[in-house]
C-alpha cells in the first residue's frame, strides 16, 4: 500500500491552519481527557501520526454503541479524526453491502497492523452460530481479524465482560473479547475495553483518539478500562455526594429528598460501586447524566451489572443471597441424615456388642 | 481486586456461599446431634409446678441466687454483649432493610442514636468479657484458640460496622464490604464452632429442664 | 482381670447420646459451673471446673459421632483418648465430683452436666479407672450383699436389740405389707436408732410393714462407681424381694443416693417400670403427717438447721416434706444460704466418701459447710442421708466444731406423741 | 437541544454549592501570580470539572466581563474573552454546528490561540511573496 499521509499533512492539504489545529489540539486534550497543557504534545503528535486502518465489527449487540457514537452531538473533533483514519469495514455504517463489503475487511486484513473496535460480545455455544455474518461466525471472524491486529477495542460492556447477551442463563454462551483470549479461543492482542451501555461517545472517541494520537494503548485499570476515564467511581465525581456525606437520602423516587436533588443510594444507585466518566463528561452534549435526571446510576459499566441485584436495591442490600439456600439445605440434611444413620449404627453395634460388666471388668 | 469488586463479591456470591454453608452446616450439625436419641426413662414421673423444659429454657436466662456476686463481668457482660447484638442485628433500619428483603417480614428499627449507643456498648461489653476470660484463672484455664477465634468473629462484624457507619479508618464501600465480609466468615463458622450454642443451647435447657422435671424439680 | 481402655470407649459409645451431644456442642467455656462446685470455690483451682472433668468425654463424643472429629482423628487433629489420660481424669472425675449437680443447676446454656460424669463414670470404671475404695465397695455389695460388709445375720442382731430396747416387733418376710423398709449399712451399723424410729412411728400410723431378708440393703455402689450392670444386679434384689412380698410401696432409708438409686435409675437399670412404689422414708413421714397419721409432742429449742442431702434434694424433688417435719418438732429451726435445691454438698456424695483417696479434699471442701453453719450459728444439725451424716461428723470434728448431726427421721421419733 | 431548554428545571443546589467555584478561583490566583512570577501559563479544562448545576453560571457571573472579546473563525468558531480579571480568559471552542466542544479558562498575558502562528506566518510570507512575484511576472 502507498505511504499514508500524517495527520498534519492532511489537515494542512484540507487547507487548515495552524491556529486551527491548535484549537483543534486543545480540544482533542479535553476530549483525550488530558490537561490543556497536553496540547502541543497532542500536536507534535498527530504531526508524525499516519492515517491507521480501522476494522469495526458488531457481533452479539443492539446497535446501541454505534447509535452512541454516530449521535453524538460533536461531529467535529471525533471526526475528524475518524476522517484521518480509514475505518476500513463497519458492518452497520458502511455503504458496501454483501460480497464488496466482506471484500473490503479481508483487504484490510492484509496489512498488519491495524486497530479492531468490537461492540457486542461474541456467542460460543454451539460453536458460535447464534450470530454470523455473511455466513461467517462472530468468533471466527474475530479470529481472523485479530491475527494481524495490533491492538482490539472493545466497545461497549458486551464487547469488554460479555454484558446483556452473557447474562444469566446467557443461552448463547455469549463472552467478552477479554474472555475470549484468556481461554485461548483467539488471538491475544493488547486490549482496552470501554464498557457502558452504551459508552458515552466522547469517551469512544477519546480512547481512540488518545490510541491514534499517540500510537499507544493508554494506562488500564485491573479491568482493562482508560484510568483516564474510568478512573474515578461515579460516586467520588458526583455533584450528589455531599448529600451522602451528611446521611441525606431519598427514600422513593417522589418524596421531599427526591426533589431536592439528595443523594439516591437508598433507591439503588449503584454510583459508589460504578466506574465511568459520566459524572463529569455527562451526556447529550454535556447536558446531565442519570443521576442528574434523578435516577440513580445502574452500574452499566461494569462487568456483571445485569445480574447485580435489582436496581433499586440499596448497595447495602444483597444481590440475591438465597440462590444456594435450597441445595445447601439439602445437601446439609442429606450430610446430617447419612450421619445420623452412621452414628446410630455404631451406636447400636456398640450395644449389640455389650458385654455384661463383671467385678473383673473394674481391675486391670 | 478493588474494594469495588470486593463488595459486589461479598454481596453477591459470597453471601450466597456464606449462607449456603450456614444453612449446610446447621442442618447437617442438627441432625448429627440430635439423632443420637435418648432412652426414654422408665422411673415413676414427680410432677411439681414450674418443674419443665419449656420452663428452664426460661429460666435458664436468669442468674441463679449468688451466682451473679459470684462471676458479676460474666453475667453483666453476658447480658450486656447478649441484648446489645440483638439490638444491633435486628433493630437497625438497614438490617430491617435487609431482613424484608430476604423475608419479606419487617419491624420499626429503633433510632440510629440508639443503634449507635448500643454498638459502642456491646463492643465495650466484648472486650470486657475478653479481658475477664484472659484474666479469670478459670476462663484462662478453659480457654481454646476456638474460644478466642469466636470472639474474634463476633466482635469484627460490630466493629466494623460501626466503622462503617461513621466512616471510619476506610471509605464506606471498603468498610462495607469489610462488614459483610465479617459477618460472612461469622455465619460460615458458626455451625462448626462454639458459636453453634445458638441453637443447641435452647435444646440442652430443655433436656436438663425435662430430666429433672421428672424427677419434679424445677431445674 | 479385664479392665481395658477398649472396653471403656465401647460402653461411652453407647452413653454418648443426644442431651450429651447437645451439652457438649453448647459449652461456651464460660466457666460459671467452677463457681457453682465446692472443688473449684473451695481451692480455687481452675482443674476442678465441672465441665473440664469432662474433657475426654467430649473428646470421644468429637471423634465417634461427628463428621469433623471423626476427620480431626483421621489426619491426626484430634489425639484418642489414651490410658494414662484417663488415669489422669480419674482425680477428677471420682474424688473431686460428688455428683451433687449443682453445676447442672447454673449453667446458662443449660447443661446437665452431672449427667455426664455419671456417663463419664461408666467408662472410666471399665478401663479400670476408677477408684480401689470403690471398687472395694462395690465388691462387698455385689459379693456380701453391703458395701460395708454387712449380712443378715448383722441386720437380725439389730432386729433383737430394737425389739427388745422398743417392745416393738419388727417384722421380716411379712408378705402382703404396705411397706418394705429398706436400711442402709451405714445405720445398720452407726445409727442403729433409725429402726427404731421408724418401727414406732409406723406403730403410731397404724400401718404394716416388713424388712426383707434378700434385701435390705438399699445403697448402690454400682451407681457411684458407674457401671450400670452392677447397679442393675444390686437394683434387682429389692425389685425381687418387693415383688416377692408384694408390697405396695418400698421405703428409700436416710441415703441420698440410694433413692436415686432406688426411685429414678433403678426402673431404667431393670428396663421396665415398677410394680411397686419407692418413696423416700421423709415423704413417707410427710404423708402420714398430712394424713394426721404422725402426731409430735414437744419441741427442739436449740437452734437446728436442715442439710438438703443433694440426691434428696437438687436431683431428687424432696424438698418441701423435711421443712415440714422440722417445723413439727423445732422451734427455732433456721436455714443455711442457698437451701433447698440450692444447697451445698457435705463434699462426700457420689462415692467420695468411700473413695481414701479423696479424703484430704473432701475435708478441705467442708470449708463451706463450716461457713454456712458458722454464719447461721446452728447448734444442731439434721439431715436426712446417713453418708451426709457421716461426712458431715468428720469435717465438723476435723474443724473441732461441736455440732451434733442427727437424722431428721430419728429426731421425729423422739417427738412421736406416746400411745393413748 | 433547544427543547431541553424549554423543560423548567428547578435547581437545588448541594450543601456546599460554589466549593468547585471556589476552588477555580483560588486556583486562578495562584496562576496569575505564577504568570506574574515566571511568565508561566495556565489552563483549566472546565469540562474535566464535576461541576454542581449552576456552579458555571456561579463561575461566570463571578468572574465577569473585561475589556478584550476576540472572535476567531477556524474549524467553527472561537469565542475569546477577558474576564474583568485581566490576564484571566474565557475561552470557548465551538464546532461548525455552533456547538461548545470545549472550554477553558487560561491565565495568560495573551492566549496563543489569538496570536498569528509561526509557521502560519511563513506561509502567509510565502505567499505574498509569490504573489508580487507573480504581479511582477
Amino acid at each position: 500500500m502507498s505511504r499514508r499521509p500524517t495527520v498534519a499533512e492532511q489537515l494542512a492539504r484540507q487547507g487548515v491552519s495552524r491556529r486551527a489545529f491548535l484549537k483543534f489540539c486543545a480540544a482533542a486534550a479535553s476530549l483525550m481527557a488530558l490537561p490543556p497543557s497536553m496540547a502541543p504534545a497532542i500536536a507534535e503528535a498527530l504531526g508524525k501520526l499516519r492515517r491507521p486502518s480501522v476494522i469495526w465489527l458488531s457481533f452479539q449487540e443492539c446497535t446501541g454503541c454505534t447509535e452512541s457514537l454516530t449521535r453524538s452531538h460533536t461531529p467535529t473533533v471525533e471526526s475528524l479524526i475518524f476522517d484521518m483514519i480509514s475505518l476500513d469495514y463497519h458492518h452497520t455504517l458502511q455503504a458496501a453491502a454483501g460480497t464488496a463489503a466482506e471484500q473490503a475487511r479481508e483487504d484490510a486484513m492484509k496489512e498488519a497492523g491495524y486497530l479492531v473496535l468490537v461492540d457486542g460480545s461474541i456467542p460460543t455455544r454451539d460453536g458460535g452460530i447464534y450470530s454470523t455474518i455473511a455466513g461467517v461466525t462472530n468468533l471466527q471472524m474475530l479470529k481472523d481479524a485479530l491475527a494481524n491486529a495490533a491492538a482490539v477495542v472493545s466497545i461497549g460492556t458486551c464487547a469488554a465482560y460479555g454484558g446483556i447477551p452473557k447474562a444469566d442463563p446467557n443461552p448463547t454462551g455469549a463472552k467478552s473479547v477479554q474472555a475470549l483470549m484468556d481461554e485461548g479461543l483467539v488471538p491475544r492482542k493488547p486490549v482496552i475495553n470501554v464498557p457502558g451501555c452504551p459508552p458515552i461517545p466522547t469517551v469512544i472517541t477519546g480512547v481512540l483518539a488518545h490510541y491514534l494520537t499517540f500510537g499507544e494503548i493508554p494506562e488500564l485499570d485491573s479491568l482493562g478500562r482508560p484510568t483516564m476515564f474510568y478512573g474515578d467511581s461515579i460516586h467520588d465525581r458526583c455533584y450528589r455526594r455531599p448529600f451522602y456525606d451528611q446521611g441525606m437520602f431519598a427514600k422513593t423516587f417522589d418524596d421531599e429528598g427526591a426533589r431536592k436533588g439528595w443523594c439516591l443510594f437508598e433507591l439503588g444507585c449503584k454510583g459508589p460501586t460504578t466506574h465511568n466518566a459520566c459524572a463529569t463528561t455527562k451526556w447529550n452534549n454535556g447536558t446531565s447524566f442519570p443521576i442528574e435526571s434523578g435516577h440513580g446510576c445502574i452500574g452499566c459499566s461494569e462487568p456483571d451489572f445485569w445480574d447485580a441485584g435489582s436496581f433499586y436495591t440499596a448497595l447495602s442490600a444483597p444481590a440475591d443471597p438465597l440462590t444456594l439456600a435450597t441445595s445447601a439445605t439439602v445437601a446439609g440434611a442429606a450430610i446430617g441424615v447419612g450421619m445420623s444413620f452412621v452414628n446410630r449404627a455404631k451406636k447400636g453395634a456398640a450395644k449389640s456388642g455389650h458385654e455384661t460388666a463383671t467385678l473383673k471388668d473394674l481391675e486391670k | 481486586m478493588n474494594e469495588v469488586e470486593l463488595l459486589n463479591w461479598v454481596r453477591g456470591p459470597g453471601l450466597n456461599i456464606a449462607i449456603g454453608i450456614f444453612l449446610l452446616g446447621t442442618i447437617w450439625r442438627l441432625f448429627e446431634i440430635y439423632s443420637l436419641g435418648r432412652k426414654k426413662d422408665l422411673s415413676a414421673p414427680r410432677h411439681t409446678a414450674g418443674a419443665s423444659g419449656w420452663n428452664t429454657i426460661a429460666r435458664r436466662s436468669l442468674a441463679p441466687p449468688g451466682m451473679l456476686k459470684r462471676s458479676p463481668i460474666s453475667y453483666i457482660g453476658g447480658y450486656v454483649f447478649h441484648v446489645g447484638l440483638a439490638i444491633v442485628v435486628f433493630l437497625f433500619a438497614p438490617h430491617i432493610e435487609l431482613i424484608e428483603n430476604l423475608f419479606g417480614l419487617s419491624w420499626p428499627a429503633l433510632p440510629s442514636q440508639v443503634v449507635d449507643l448500643a454498638t459502642v456498648v456491646t463492643l465495650a461489653a466484648m472486650v470486657l468479657v475478653l479481658v475477664d476470660r484472659i484474666n479469670k484463672p478459670v476462663k484462662r484455664y478453659l480457654s481454646t484458640v476456638e474460644d478466642y477465634f469466636t470472639w474474634a468473629v463476633t466482635f469484627l462484624p460490630v466493629l466494623t460496622g460501626y466503622m462503617a457507619v461513621k466512616h471510619l479508618l476506610l471509605p464506606y464501600t471498603t468498610m462495607l464490604a469489610l462488614h459483610i465480609l465479617s459477618v460472612e466468615i461469622l455465619l460460615v463458622v458458626l455451625p462448626f464452632t462454639k458459636l453453634f450454642h445458638v441453637f443447641t443451647l435452647f435444646m440442652s435447657r430443655w433436656y436438663n429442664g425435662q430430666a429433672n422435671a421428672h424427677k419434679g424439680v424445677p431445674v | 482381670m479385664s479392665a481395658s481402655l477398649d472396653k471403656g470407649v465401647a460402653v461411652l459409645k453407647e452413653m454418648i447420646d443426644a442431651p450429651i451431644a447437645s451439652y457438649f456442642e453448647s459449652c461456651v467455656h464460660c466457666g460459671l459451673c467452677a463457681e457453682a462446685c465446692l472443688f473449684y470455690t473451695e481451692t480455687g483451682d481452675p482443674k476442678y471446673t465441672p465441665i473440664h472433668k469432662l474433657e475426654p468425654l467430649r473428646r470421644i463424643y468429637e471423634q465417634e459421632y461427628t463428621l469433623l472429629g471423626r476427620l480431626a482423628k483421621l489426619v491426626g487433629l484430634s489425639k484418642p483418648v489414651t490410658d494414662d489420660e484417663l488415669e489422669a481424669w480419674k482425680e477428677l472425675v471420682y474424688n473431686s465430683c460428688t455428683l451433687c449437680a449443682r453445676c447442672s443447676l447454673v449453667c446458662p446454656v443449660g447443661n446437665d452436666i452431672v449427667y455426664m460424669v455419671r456417663k463419664f463414670r461408666e467408662g472410666m470404671a471399665v478401663s479400670g479407672h476408677a477408684p480401689d475404695g470403690l471398687i472395694g465397695a462395690v465388691t462387698r455389695t455385689i459379693e456380701i450383699g453391703s458395701p460395708m460388709g454387712v449380712k443378715l445375720p448383722a441386720v437380725q442382731a439389730q432386729m433383737k436389740h430394737v425389739q427388745d430396747e422398743t417392745g416393738i416387733e419388727i417384722p421380716m418376710d411379712k408378705e402382703g405389707a404396705e411397706y418394705m423398709v429398706m436400711l442402709s449399712s451405714m445405720e445398720i451399723m452407726n445409727f442403729p436408732e433409725y429402726l427404731g424410729a421408724i418401727a414406732k412411728i409406723m406403730k403410731q400410723a397404724g400401718k404394716t410393714w416388713t424388712l426383707c431378708s434378700t434385701a435390705f440393703e438399699a445403697t448402690n455402689a454400682g451407681i457411684q462407681i458407674g457401671v450400670s450392670d452392677l447397679a442393675k444386679v444390686i437394683v434387682n434384689r429389692i425389685v425381687e424381694g418387693a415383688e416377692r412380698l408384694k408390697v405396695k410401696t418400698v421405703i428409700s432409708p436416710e441415703c441420698g443416693h440410694a433413692y436415686t438409686a432406688l426411685r429414678w435409675d433403678g426402673a431404667n437399670l431393670i428396663g421396665r417400670p415398677y410394680t411397686f412404689k419407692v418413696l423416700h422414708i421423709l415423704e413417707v413421714l410427710d404423708e402420714f403427717r398430712s394424713q394426721g397419721l404422725l402426731k409430735t409432742e414437744g419441741f427442739e429449742t436449740t437452734r437446728m438447721t436442715f442439710h438438703d442431702p443433694c440426691q434428696l434434694g437438687r436431683r431428687g424433688g424432696v424438698v418441701e416434706q423435711p421443712r415440714n417435719l422440722m417445723n413439727m418438732v423445732t422451734k427455732d429451726f433456721v436455714e443455711m444460704d442457698d437451701p433447698g435445691k440450692y444447697n451445698w454438698c457435705c463434699g462426700g456424695g457420689g462415692g467420695v466418701s468411700a473413695n481414701e483417696e479423696a479424703e484430704e479434699l473432701r475435708l478441705e471442701v467442708f470449708k463451706i459447710k463450716k461457713r454456712q453453719l458458722e454464719n447461721v450459728g446452728a447448734k444442731t444439725m439434721v439431715t436426712a442421708c446417713a453418708n451426709c451424716r457421716i461426712v458431715l461428723e468428720e469435717g465438723l470434728e476435723h474443724y473441732q466444731m461441736d455440732i451434733p448431726v442427727v437424722g431428721l427421721t430419728e429426731l421425729i421419733a423422739e417427738h412421736l406423741a406416746p400411745d393413748k | 437541544m433547544s427543547g431541553l431548554e424549554g423543560i423548567p428545571i428547578h435547581i437545588q443546589t448541594a450543601p456546599h454549592a460554589g466549593a468547585n467555584a471556589q476552588a477555580i478561583l483560588a486556583e486562578l490566583e495562584t496562576a496569575l501570580q505564577a504568570l506574574l512570577d515566571t511568565g508561566k501559563e495556565h489552563s483549566i479544562d472546565l469540562r474535566s470539572l464535576p461541576l454542581l448545576p449552576g456552579e458555571l453560571d456561579y463561575l461566570q457571573h463571578t468572574l465577569g466581563t473585561g475589556e478584550v472579546r476576540v472572535e476567531i473563525d477556524a474549524l467553527g468558531k472561537s469565542d475569546v474573552r477577558e474576564t474583568a480579571y485581566r490576564g484571566v480568559w474565557w475561552v470557548a471552542h465551538y464546532n461548525t454546528l455552533d456547538e461548545v466542544m470545549a472550554e477553558f479558562i487560561e491565565v495568560s498575558f495573551c492566549p496563543d490561540i489569538v496570536r498569528a502562528q509561526r509557521d502560519d506566518v511563513r506561509e502567509s510570507l510565502d505567499a505574498l511573496s509569490a504573489r508580487l512575484a507573480g504581479n511582477e511576472e
